[in-house]
């Protein structure tokens, strides 16, 4: 159990200045997300251009990993499809917990920071709450 | 135990853990307390030389088990100074107590437009129950608000009984984010005075300070066991008889029944009326070691040993840059304290902390509404109870060091 | 364990208590079984060294108790063979899970004229809720008769669809007085034919025979822990996931909620919408090590040894002077065998056993509408478990003969 | 704990023969009476002549010991007034819970057999069951 693995540089950097923190005008798309345990909560919205996901952005509230992995999942997700979405969600939740193999980290960026949660099992969920928000986002039909 | 000096730390086979190497420091007895050797040990003698199943045995070992299972429904008697016979009802907790009383009361008793005055720092177990009942019965939910410094309104609390036809009130006599001691007496009588029935929620209260029933005189008083040294999975309600008479079973089934038929059935007496089915009875054996353990603490000195231990804390965190303390400025009777750090997550705050073997509560304890009202998602509570001592607070402050070391709080 | 030898004696700590001096053959497990070391061990090591709050917390301990506890559902999960995730729901044993059903699913879907069926040999915690709830909701009960071998009719059962609107049937899967395995399969097909739901009481089935939940596929099954080796205040709710969602809360507090505003609250995802407050967690660690315990005694053994021992039990009573029997002449799977003695009551023959050192049990069982169709008031009944013998048999056939000779049965 | 202390000669002639078993024509009062725990009860018919039990029945299914109370206590109860019964259930109480002093023993005729429940405290419920369902005999009022 590495604390210095859980917070490293970039983690820290994007939870104190988060990307794509705020509302969107006339969003397409939006859905809210909560953690029971802990009261975390996050809104996302997306414009949606055809299967892209045009533009996102969130407010809410959370812990530094939960902050820093929106800041950086809204960064990875502006301009994936949605079945670039998904596979990266796939990647993403496998990373965090601990099942990811090297190679395939290398192509997730910044979003690598987080390989440190698998360490800290209980904290995997707050790794995931803006992920699973933002699939609920894309699935959101009205 | 003396002032600030644990009274018992050996007694606790929990605090000999270590947490990455390092000495257990538990400061989360508010969620639920450790256990002593003395409560351990009266479950494992239950199950080695009294198990059986009680009431109906008319073996010696039924009778010994019946016998221990209701010994420890005097001392709870006694311990509280409830007034009669028969008041005092096994639950699993306070959240089963207030169901109980939420469900068998509330579904018989309230009406369209009934008010249920609850306050703005209630646990989610006093309050969900109650928007339950309400919703069903057209009853309405009118909160007393929460001062500024912590405290409820009482003038405002007064004023609800001017324009609403109140039924019950319920509120909790310690607040488990605050630490704040409400003033059950006052808020009982005022309440009296205007016909309507109160539930004390003593989750916090009972495990800290003496309670006496019979002197605060409310109408209902629910306690968790666990989280006054008992075992889990133990609780009580007490409720005032004539009102326990007149409700109807919560839950039915053995033990509970005077006679079956096929299409009906009568009641045991109280409380035997509301303990149906075979009930936690190795629970509730420890929980009258438990209760003997408080006995030789002497509640007087738990009291002022919580009190001095959060003052003490808050007065040594008050140095950290950025902190924010949530609660009463003198100590809480209830040996909490709760507190952010600007910049700094609760959640992560707990992970720092429990890397140095702290193990404090972060999140909204059940109690979001409060969060609300104080304006945040979630607090960081350090809660601490006889066993804890001075050297702990200073590991709590070396370890919120660490924090703002790992979270870079200082160079932002 | 190898047929009429007890596996395991030496495992049960209270059997070597003395009983006025006698050694103690405890024939009383349907209403609570013993414990095994192992059991009881878990629960000292969870106190002792995990103890803490479960699910909220985010440090080690805290996350400590809540796999060990988790890990319990797990191990039910796969013991009993249950379809899906979620779909366990602790509670402090069968009454409670009857109970939760009857009223989280009763109260919300029947109506006046639906049908309950339950049978003419259930325990009253699987009767009594039901009588509740059908008379709230305008619902008309039918009971399943009991022929005169003891056995459910299943024509007359059958016959009930033809002229009702059945929403439920509610049947036990072993019956606690008679011992008799009713033909669950066969039920929950005739229901599930008719549309009608099935829960399944397990309370004396899951501790003695192997118990495929998934096959049976019944809708809800209800299982008390500490009758299969468990710590007392412990039980389940088996629910087909379907169902369960569409069902409300039955407590609401702490734990079980997602979010909660003052005037309403949304839920937890399942199992934990039924999990309200905090749960007794060492009990529920306890029932882990217990199907432990079962695993490596293999349930198909178990069921054997029961069967084996209440068939030599009669056997060697018969030759008693005006003794019936109640029950499969076989030998019952649920280690089961009532009785009766002309011209000795239950309670003098309790008694007098109990000078022995046999602890049986003796009265109506929970069971009095059984009772008036035995016609009888109460009868003796002496339970096996795995940790008894032939020794055991011996014994209690003595016994009785003592119980002769101090009623004088002989020379009346 | 004396088995044969329980179980005396006189308890068991009581039990087996016992004493008024039956209805009374048009009783004045009557009462039923239960034990929850082991389902045996008790019916018990009393006929008033002023302040006195002028006749006195009972049937129910009982354990040894019961049903000689009960059959004992029609012996006691008959021609007493209610004062008097009162006293006596004092009495009788007393005696099975050990609590009675040697000489009010004597006064109590078989009754005093009884005093061997006092070892038994499981079975005092059963001797006082008859006595409790008289007592509400007594004060049935209609
Ligand atoms: C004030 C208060 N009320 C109610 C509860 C719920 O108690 P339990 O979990 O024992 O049901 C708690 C503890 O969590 C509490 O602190
Ligand atoms: C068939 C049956 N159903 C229900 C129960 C009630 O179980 P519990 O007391 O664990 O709630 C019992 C045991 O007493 C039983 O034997």
């Amino acid at each position: 159990m590495e604390l210095s693995e859980l917070y490293r540089e970039v983690i820290l950097t994007h939870a104190t200045h988060p990307h794509h923190y705020g509302e969107i005008e006339n969003p397409d798309k939006k859905a809210h997300g909560s953690n029971p345990l802990c009261g975390d909560s996050f809104d996302i919205e997306i414009k949606m251009d055809g299967d892209k996901i045009a533009e996102i952005s969130f407010v809410g509230a959370g812990c530094s990993i939960s902050k820093a992995s929106a800041s950086m999942m809204t960064e990875m997700a502006r301009g994936k499809t949605v079945k670039e979405f998904y596979d990266l969600l796939d990647k993403m939740e496998k990373l965090v917990r601990g099942e990811l193999a090297e190679k395939d980290t290398e192509e997730l960026g910044d979003l690598a920071a987080l390989a440190g949660v698998s360490a800290f099992p209980i904290r995997v969920k707050c790794a995931i709450l803006p992920w699973k928000t933002l699939k609920n986002a894309v699935e959101d039909d009205g | 135990m003396n002032s600030l000096s644990g009274c018992c730390k050996k007694d606790f086979p929990t605090l000999k853990v270590k947490v990455y190497g390092k000495r257990l420091v538990y400061l989360d007895s508010a969620a639920t307390s450790l256990k002593p050797e003395s409560v351990i040990e009266s479950i494992v003698d239950f199950y080695s030389n009294h198990n059986a199943n009680i009431h109906r045995g008319v073996y010696l070992l039924s009778q010994e088990a019946t016998e221990l299972y209701e010994k420890t429904r005097t001392k709870l008697k006694k311990f509280f100074n409830t007034p009669k016979e028969g008041e005092i009802i096994y639950t699993s907790g306070t959240t089963a107590a207030v169901n109980l009383v939420a469900s068998s009361w509330g579904r018989t008793s309230l009406g369209e437009g009934d008010v249920i005055v609850l306050s703005g720092m209630e646990h989610h177990s006093n309050m969900v129950p109650w928007q339950i009942v309400a919703r069903e019965k057209g009853a309405k939910l009118i909160y007393i608000p929460v001062t500024d410094s912590g405290e409820l309104d009482l003038e405002e609390y007064k004023l609800i009984f001017k324009n609403h036809s109140v039924k019950i009130v319920a509120v909790n006599h310690i607040s488990n984010v605050l630490g704040t001691l409400n003033p059950v007496e006052e808020i009982v009588r005022q309440a009296h005075r205007y016909g309507a029935l109160v539930l004390i929620d003593g989750a916090q209260s009972a495990p800290h300070i003496p309670v006496d029933i019979s002197r605060i005189d409310p109408d209902f008083y629910t306690v968790s066991g666990h989280k006054m040294l008992g075992p889990t999975g133990t609780g009580f309600l007490y409720g005032r008889k004539e009102i326990l008479k007149s409700m109807p079973p919560y839950q039915s089934g053995g033990d509970m029944i005077e006679e079956v038929s096929l299409k009906n059935a009568t009641w045991n007496e109280l409380p035997y009326k509301f303990e149906a089915g075979t009930q936690n009875i190795a629970g509730f054996v420890g929980l009258g070691a438990a209760v003997d353990y408080l006995i030789s603490a002497g509640m007087d000195r738990v009291r002022k040993h919580g009190e001095e231990l959060s003052m003490k804390a808050r007065e040594m965190l008050s140095s950290v840059k950025g902190i924010k303390f949530y609660g009463p400025e003198k100590g809480s009777p209830g040996g909490v304290l709760s507190f952010n750090i600007e910049g700094a997550h609760p959640h992560d705050i707990g992970t720092i902390l429990d890397s140095e073997g702290i193990a404090v509560r972060t999140g909204h304890h059940c109690a979001q509404p409060l969060m609300k009202r104080l304006g945040v998602a979630a607090t960081v509570r350090a809660s601490f109870y006889i066993y804890n001592d001075e050297q702990d607070i200073e590991s709590l402050y070396s370890g919120i060091h660490k924090v703002a070391e790992v979270l870079k709080l200082g160079v932002k």
